[in-house]
């Protein structure tokens, strides 16, 4: 179905199920219990992990297929922003027009930065990458001001001269991003005893776009063309004597990751109508690489883990606080409560970076494959007692999954 | 004509400092082809060991002086350093003002011990894995130990000053026929600068003169031969590793007059120092020396109002506009040599 | 006139001479063996047939065609494959996909994006690129990683893989340097059986000679840069000249 | 997982809810039956506390946590109620706001417009907070502060000094108590005419960013307007680090004065870079050389140490103040932390403050009702004097304190001296003023 082989539609239909039931899965804690803290199933943040999620599908056709570790991914995602709150401002509040016109300008704009940094390999082409987007990120910032906002952010004002749509609403107030009148921001609450659970027109938007991401994604890494990519990253002097030109295959591949990054930012845009010049900063290409890494590079589902993964501590961890912590350590005793307060404390609210390195280290150091190594060592185990020896077959054969 | 001048000691200041970041960075790459991005935070802790010798030296027992009150009304509490009851305020007080300088004695063992502990413990198992994973980390590796500093010292700088006798500047103007103040410099900078040039020669001295050198030197350029010899590479490689740390420590304690150190000064440097090296040419010692003097420079004259007032924001690029040209023209680096880390 | 014509070919680095004034022509059809002793000059030579070097002076025509200023992907593309002293895979990939991706190359030419076909839907390819395999005896190992391959069957992948493009010209480097004699033998029985099936050309740079003795129709010994002579094979083993400057002291 | 039977109890749960007009947290909601977003419904009232954790501004924003945390322990009754006793409106009287104790969540703003936003949601969406405070840069209180305007709750800025924050960018569910550039520059400009002349020379080194610009120029016009003549304005980088190639050229261009418009690690740098090159020894054109830093904060000037003796610069607010509102709040900080409160410390609990109170005197929740209640506010007892929250633009007016790095501090908090107090009237501007033209309040929105 769908041109894809059993396994890799199972997975498909399996990350389809995640994404349609995330807000059930993410809140799987009472609204008041104290472990309330650990629910992600809210409208912004299910948002994030889907767009980084589509963010790091992209970067992975470059990275996981050819091995070009670009350092500069974020100034197509931020360019992509950029298009598309001025498309906001100018055109009309509709999402769609916004986020194609994100995808072609991040398109465009990666087809001549590619074009340039894939004259070299290697650490050449990441420090080239880096040196663009770095560019790109200080001038965002200073002097482009006017197409930028610089440090503030381009954000939507009351007199944007839109043409198709009004510049305030009737209430006064800016009007909303929608899609054909479906409002990006409604959100449906279902409470169900003492659980709530948002259902966002945006997050959904969002996760259709990434579902069509991600089957684009198999698609690629399946065809022919993805076999191409492999075997540049595998051995390109081959590649060469074998009357194949890797430039042209490296150059689509870093388009096509670069308008998957556009689209990021351009959903980003279009759930939060504001771009700011930090999303083009080198930490922010870096995370991209980290999510790519942690998850696995050149695996289909590692880089959507990876993203999760990232954006879960970023805004989870960061919010626990003293007080939360006194209220789930409560019951214990209040010297050893002040005892365990102290050890953990470092590692939450605002020492969640630390948390985040230690983390990265460990991925790294004891799963080379990121997640989902992790992931098929335990299945491993399951298997393996399950019965003998056929785990060994069927892992070996699917070095691209 | 001035203006130039002046740029041009600008430039080898912040030069001398890149300068020595690089050289380490490029004695790690070049010895063990590890890609670090850990090194500025060693940097960073090079300059949190001047700050923390500040502090040893300082730590104090406190007296209540019942004629003055503190901001709460009460009595206030005075504190003295025991380093000035012990050898008396006169000489108690130089000894806390010549803190910095102290603190290259105090650093060096820390910094070699800091280096070895990473490279047995952490850097070893990452010879043969990919790049993108030494990457990763080292990545990690920086944001934890910034991360600790950060736990420890608080997110705001602190200042750590010269001593007495290096605060001030010295016109070189008059030395040169020029007006006064039109070419001044301080003394604080000079000293780093001197420092620069005496530890990148002594760098270059050790690995030309001895043999422990010269072993290395070799093993850099075919590390499978020298295996070969029966000589212990890798333990000497260890030992490299941790003079790139503390190269790359007393950058920081120099540094640490200049700017006061903070928990994010590694990552500051860490971009440019990539940069550095890779437009001096990956693995070059006299490249990364070159490039980082060349990039001080350039930048210097990037800041300039003349060249600002006709290409706005070039002093937000021109690092980086420097990296694109050098890799497109001559992707090898400055002094590189060909091939390094295409792949 | 040969299929490969190599004119007053000359090439320096600096202050060696690694290349002075070779002239060479291979014979369509042929097996020709280039010979000499270490630093004579072949591999300077190799990589000027392939592209990666341009010499100084001198010109090299394939098919009537000049090689010099072309990349070496549009080299392949005008018949000439080449096979590498340490055999140049695609490790990463299995058997099949390494023997699939000349066969696209062939197809396709040198970029087609087909990013959204599946490359398992392909039938001709697939069929293709088994039946190569089963003519390498290597049908049996087509999902394998071929990383995980020994030497021997890297380098009888490597030579399909070669075929596949069905080429003019193909060139071989040292085939059979650093392989056990088995090996070696099967290399040479491979080499033999493609020579008796196809019409192709073979130029082979080699060190030992009991492959070159058993494969080669022709051979140039090369010397200092310079071609010493060029004979049979039978009359190059007992020239003079030859023993004196390279079997000499080889034996 | 029975999915369709979860669903069906789920929807009937649900309107039974809405029916009761019981509501958990929402936001955005069209369906939902509350008045305004996260309307508090149990007995606790959510404030979120949006501060940089990471990055930079970390120190300041722990500062700020602090102060939040006293002001929810006074606001709920505990302590020794601090400004709350010397406030002048006294509908506070500790027992939470409007009944409800007061609860609070706290994020993480990394001093990035994007990440402060995203917080801000998350404080919204999941945690229902009714109020967003805090903040430490002006790119973030101007983020933040649109998004709380679309998401109809309450924000009251922390620490932001650019003129654009209740100018161009200002906003109806925005509010800040913090001084502006303008502000600065109409304290300073006489004191400095006093200390330096009118007959000056001045060259400004300025960030390259949006508040940097404009506050220089707030500080040009407002010197120029002495007679100061403004001899160059150069821009630096963010990410510089080293100021040495900017500075340098300044003793040869022929200006006596240098203006510093950098903030955080910027000022810190590039002000220990000119002590460095000696400019303060200096004499230029038959005068002192004189280094001027408009905006002042306690942290900055432990950064630099002891180079900012006996430079000038503004502030919002100083410990070392002798009335009352500022004794009392310096007490119960000091007591509960064992050190003095900071600028940022004071602003937002301040804001805290003014924010219960504006909803106790409101009776509402209601975001619109709190507005109306905020502007054209009058107030005293918060130590900055009588203080004005004008409705046009709803900016603080209210005293500024010049001050001056002390020459002997006696601890490490006492690094400024308060050198004069500028009265409220001398620093008012009129609502339509060009430097913060452009914008509009907009309506107020209480969302839902």
């Amino acid at each position: 179905m769908l041109g894809l082989n059993k396994k890799d539609l199972s997975l498909l239909l399996v990350v389809t199920f995640l994404a349609l039931c995330a807000p059930f899965i993410l809140n799987p804690f009472p609204t008041d219990s104290s472990l309330a803290q650990f629910n992600a199933g809210y409208p912004d943040l299910m948002q994030r992990f889907v767009i980084f999620g589509i963010f790091a599908i992209g970067f992975n056709i470059l990275f996981g297929l050819t091995g070009y570790l670009s350092f500069g991914h974020a100034a197509f995602l931020g360019v992509g922003s950029y298009s598309a709150v001025w498309m906001f401002k100018l055109l009309s509040m509709n999402v769609l027009p916004a986020i194609v016109l994100s995808v072609i300008v991040a398109g465009l704009f990666s087809v001549v930065i590619g074009y340039v940094s894939l004259r070299r390999s290697g650490i050449y082409f990441s420090i080239l990458t880096l040196a663009f987007a770095q560019m790109s990120f200080n001038l965002a910032y200073s002097v482009l001001t006017p197409i930028t906002n610089g440090e503030t952010g381009l954000q939507l004002t009351l007199d944007d001269p839109r043409i198709l749509g009004v510049s305030r609403t009737e209430s006064g107030g800016i009007p909303v991003t929608n899609l054909f009148g479906l409002d990006m921001r409604d959100t449906y609450e279902m409470v169900v005893g003492p659980w709530s659970f948002q259902f966002n027109n945006g997050y959904y938007l969002c996760a259709i776009l990434m579902l069509i991401s991600f089957y684009l994604a198999i698609r690629i890494f399946r065809s022919p063309f993805g076999m191409m990519l492999r075997a540049i990253k595998s051995n390109n002097t081959r590649m060469t004597y074998t009357g194949l030109n890797a430039r042209p295959y490296t150059l689509a591949a870093f388009v096509i990751s670069g308008m998957y990054a556009g689209l990021a930012g351009g959903l980003l845009a279009s759930m939060d109508p504001l771009a700011g010049a930090e999303r083009m900063q080198w930490t922010a290409s870096g995370e991209v690489v980290l999510m790519t890494i942690l998850g696995g590079a050149g695996t289909l589902i590692g880089p959507v883990l990876g993203a999760g993964f990232i954006k879960y501590f970023e805004n989870i961890f960061s919010k626990i606080n003293e007080s939360v912590l006194h209220t789930w350590f409560g019951f214990m005793p209040d010297g050893l409560e002040d005892l365990v307060i102290t050890l953990v404390y470092p590692f939450v609210g605002k020492g969640w970076h630390l948390t985040l390195g230690i983390m990265f280290m460990l991925v790294v150091i004891f799963l080379p494959g990121g997640l989902v190594e992790g992931g098929q060592r335990i299945a491993g185990l399951f298997r393996r007692k399950k019965s003998g020896d056929d785990a060994n077959k069927s892992t070996q054969s699917t070095p691209a999954e | 004509m001035d203006a130039i001048i002046l740029q041009i000691l600008n430039g080898l200041d912040k030069g001398s400092a890149y300068a020595l970041i690089a050289l380490g960075l490029t004695l790690i790459f070049g010895t063990l082809g590890v890609v670090n991005f850990a090194h500025g935070a060693l940097f960073m802790i090079g300059a949190f060991c001047a700050v923390t010798l500040q502090r040893i030296l300082n730590i104090s027992f406190e007296t209540i002086d019942p004629t003055r009150t503190d901001f709460l009304g009460n009595p206030m509490k005075v504190k003295t350093t025991y380093v000035e009851t012990w050898f008396g305020p006169e000489v108690g007080a130089s000894i806390i003002d010549w803190a910095v300088p102290l603190a290259i004695l105090f650093s060096i063992p820390i910094m070699i011990g800091i280096g070895f502990i990473m490279e047995r413990g952490l850097i070893k198992h990452f010879y043969k894995r990919p790049h993108a994973d030494q990457i990763l980390v080292t990545f990690g590796l920086a944001i934890v130990l910034q991360e600790i500093i950060k736990y420890f010292y608080g997110a705001n700088p602190i200042p750590t000053g010269a001593p007495d006798v290096f605060k001030g500047s010295f016109d070189f103007g008059v030395m040169l026929g020029f007006d006064a103040n039109a070419i001044i410099y301080p003394y604080w900078r000079l000293v780093y600068f001197a420092f620069a040039a005496i530890i990148v020669g002594a760098v270059f001295a050790f690995l030309q003169f001895t043999t422990f050198g010269m072993v290395v030197r070799a093993g850099m350029a075919d590390r499978e031969t020298v295996g070969l010899l029966g000589i212990n590479i890798d333990k000497r490689f260890t030992i490299m590793f941790g003079i790139a740390a503390a190269v790359a420590g007393l950058a920081g304690v120099m540094y640490a007059p200049i700017n006061s150190p903070n928990y994010h000064m590694g990552m500051d440097f860490l971009v440019l120092s990539f940069v550095v090296v890779v437009v001096g040419g990956m693995g070059s010692l006299p490249g990364a020396v070159l490039a980082g003097f060349l990039l001080g420079i350039l930048e210097s004259f990037a800041s300039m109002n003349e060249i600002k007032s006709i290409l706005p924001g070039i002093d937000q690029i021109i690092i980086y506009l420097v990296a694109i040209i050098i890799l497109l023209t001559r992707p090898r680096g400055l002094m590189g040599r060909k091939g390094v880390m295409e792949d | 006139m040969g299929i490969l014509e190599v004119k007053n070919v000359n090439k320096r680095f600096g202050g060696l001479q690694a290349l002075g004034d070779v002239n060479l022509s291979v014979a369509e059809n042929s097996v020709h063996a280039i010979i000499g002793p270490n630093g004579a000059g072949k591999s300077t030579l190799l990589n000027v047939l392939i592209g990666k070097l341009i010499p100084d002076t001198g010109s090299v025509m394939f098919n009537g065609q000049s090689v010099l200023g072309r990349k070496p992907y549009e080299i392949n593309q005008m018949g000439i494959s080449r096979v590498f002293q340490t055999p140049e895979i695609f490790g990463d990939l299995t058997v099949l996909e390494n023997m699939m991706i000349p066969i696209f190359a062939k197809r396709d030419g040198v970029f087609r994006m087909h990013a959204f076909e599946n490359a398992d839907n392909e039938k001709g390819i697939v069929e293709q690129a088994e039946h190569m395999l089963e003519s390498l005896n290597m049908a049996d190992a087509r999902h394998d990683h071929s990383a995980s391959m020994s030497r021997g069957n890297k380098r009888r992948l490597e030579i399909g893989m070669c075929l596949a493009q069905s080429p003019k010209l193909l060139l071989l480097d040292e085939p059979t340097a650093g392989m056990a004699r088995a090996d070696t033998n099967n290399t040479i029985d491979l080499l033999k059986q493609i020579k008796e099936e196809r019409d192709i050309t073979i130029a082979i740079i080699e060190h030992d000679m009991h492959v070159v003795f058993s494969l080669a129709e022709r051979i140039t010994v090369l010397a200092q840069g310079t071609p010493l002579v060029e004979d049979t094979p039978e009359n190059i083993k007992g020239h003079p000249k030859v023993r004196e400057a390279y079997l000499g002291e080889h034996a | 997982m029975s999915n369709s039977n979860l669903t069906r109890r789920g929807l009937m749960k649900t309107s039974a809810i809405a029916g009761a007009g019981l509501a958990l947290p929402t936001i955005f909601t069209a369906s939902s039956a509350s008045a305004f977003t996260n309307e508090p419904t149990g007995g606790t009232v959510t404030l979120g506390f949006n501060v940089p954790q990471s990055g930079p501004y970390a120190d300041e924003g722990a500062d700020e946590l602090r102060a939040y945390q006293l002001a929810v322990e006074h606001l709920n009754g505990g302590g020794d109620g601090g400004m709350m006793n010397t406030f002048s409106s006294k509908v506070l009287q500790g027992g939470g706001i409007l009944g409800k104790k007061v609860e609070f969540v706290t994020g993480d703003t990394q001093t990035k417009s994007d990440a402060a936003r995203a917080s801000a949601k998350s404080m919204i969406e999941k945690d229902g907070a009714i109020m967003i405070t805090g903040g430490s840069s002006s790119g973030v209180a101007v983020a933040v502060q649109g998004l709380c305007q679309e998401a109809g709750v309450i924000f009251m800025a922390g620490l932001t000094h650019s003129n654009d924050t209740t100018g161009k960018d200002k906003k109806a569910n925005g509010f800040r108590h913090f001084f502006n550039a303008y502000m600065s520059a109409a304290a300073l400009a006489p004191v400095l005419q006093k200390l330096y002349g009118s007959d000056r020379k001045a060259y400004h080194l300025t960030a390259d960013y949006t508040w940097g610009w404009t506050q220089e120029e707030s500080i040009a016009a407002a010197t120029e307007a002495m007679g100061w003549e403004t001899v160059n304005k150069v821009r630096t980088p963010l990410a510089a680090t080293d100021f040495s190639s900017y500075i340098a050229p300044v003793l040869n261009s022929g200006a006596d004065v240098l203006v510093l418009n950098h903030y955080g690690g910027n000022m810190v740098n590039s002000l220990t870079n000119a002590v460095q090159f000696g400019l303060r020894e200096k004499q230029v054109n038959g005068k002192n050389f004189e280094i001027v830093v408009p905006l002042y904060s306690r942290l900055m000037a432990r950064g630099a140490g002891e180079n900012v003796k006996g430079i000038h610069g503004s502030t919002n607010w100083h410990w070392s103040l002798q009335d009352d509102a500022s004794k009392a709040f310096v007490k119960s900080f000091g007591e509960k932390y064992g050190f003095p409160p900071s600028q940022a410390a004071h602003t937002v609990y301040c804001q805290t403050l003014l924010y219960a109170d504006a909803v106790m005197r409101a009776g509402s929740f209601n975001p619109c009702a709190v507005v109306e209640a905020l502007e054209g506010f009058e107030f005293d007892g918060l130590g900055n004097g009588k203080t004005l929250y004008r409705a046009d633009d709803h900016q603080c007016f209210k005293d500024v304190l010049v001050v001056r790095g002390k020459e002997n501090p006696t601890s490490e908090f006492d690094l400024l001296e308060v050198v004069e107090v500028t009265p409220a009237a001398q620093v008012t501007y009129p609502a339509d003023h060009p430097m913060f033209a452009g914008g509009a309040l907009g309506n107020c929105n209480p969302g839902a």
